[in-house]
């Protein structure tokens, strides 16, 4: 099950990218996902991170479907 | 005619502020915000702000969906500019007009408020002696 | 950076608003009062503003001084337009910049409720069948 | 001791002048004076009125001067 995953800012600084395709098992959750990308990138815990999936805060417990845009990114600071 | 907008263009608060009047209401507030020259006694060269652009959209969508059931106001309008800016340019403009001006003045508190904590939009300060993308809460 | 002033241009927020910016602060609040097309459903065709000048102008400097008093602000400016004002154009507009945005929040509130309650000016409404000066209080 | 009395929007419609010219007795106070021109224009008594000397709102104790500026005016409107 395939998913893009968006970094922005400070979380693409860490990572070096800015969008990536990640795989994941079926019935895989928000929570599990962003935590299997904070392992792939440990520079990421360096910061305090939020978690959207397709466009929307994430609050660990939504099914992650093939074809979803997740995105990882530092507390914003617009305005 | 609300609205809420990305933009890489310099922004006009009159122009923005003019477009939330409607003919029942007779003020209008707007917070301007900008790039400060300096932020504790650290000299700011330039800013560079990024959207994640579609959810910076839905989320300042739901801001102003979230004003209008809390506040008595008749229209709002966002605009926030991304990319580069240079001191002193506008960063933010919120215009909120309303029959009555106390809602309008605490509706456009609250949205700046709400914009800072959850649009998810970030800036990256730039100074004489490096960079550094700005973490919320720090301001 | 204060100013107060009584013009019979037409105001430019924008560039109001632009001038009480210090490089210490990061946003301004602007109070826009315009002309209501609509007051309680009797329709306004112009507005005309008559001020006693000399004395507008020192209760304008009173306000502003008492603004600087009472608030933790960095500039204020005060532009209030006089003679004979359409529908839609703005009539007052007050900028406040200040380090924290709360605090300009509270000083332009108070500044229009203050302004509006002793600064010599007057509006004769104009409407389709008849005009009226409008007395203190009534808005 | 001659005084130049003001009037602005409603009060100098009802009056049907916008500056007057008036004799007052010396020591005359403030609230005396406007008394006077309240009773020399009953038909300012339609309105609730402000007095102002010289530019700054009266509080009825001010000791009028020869050429002092008064004014007559009801409550504000602006902004």
């Amino acid at each position: 099950m395939k998913v893009q995953v968006l970094f922005f800012g400070a979380t693409a600084e860490a990572v070096g990218e800015r969008e990536i395709e990640m795989d994941f098992a079926a019935a895989t959750k928000s929570g599990e996902a962003f935590a299997e990308i904070k392992r792939k990138f440990p520079q990421l815990n360096n910061h305090s991170l939020l978690f959207a999936v397709n466009q929307s805060y994430a609050d660990g417990g939504e099914l992650i479907k093939n074809g979803d845009e997740l995105a990882v990114f530092t507390a914003v600071s617009g305005g | 005619m609300d609205f809420f907008e990305l933009t890489t263009e310099p922004l006009d608060i009159g122009a923005i502020a003019r477009r939330v009047v409607p003919p029942e209401c007779g003020a209008i507030v707007t917070l301007d915000g900008f790039v400060r020259q300096f932020t504790k006694e650290r000299e700011t060269l330039y800013l560079e702000y990024e959207g994640y652009e579609p959810m910076a959209l839905k989320e300042m969508e739901k801001l102003v969906a979230q004003a209008h059931e809390q506040f008595a106001i008749a229209h709002v309008g966002i605009v926030h500019r991304l990319g580069k800016l240079e001191i002193g340019e506008t960063s933010v403009v919120i215009s909120v007009a309303a029959p009555h001006r106390r809602a309008a003045f605490e509706a456009c508190e609250w949205l700046i408020k709400e914009l800072k904590r959850t649009v998810p939009i970030w800036k990256k300060e730039v100074y004489r002696d490096g960079e550094t993308w700005a973490e919320g809460g720090e301001q």
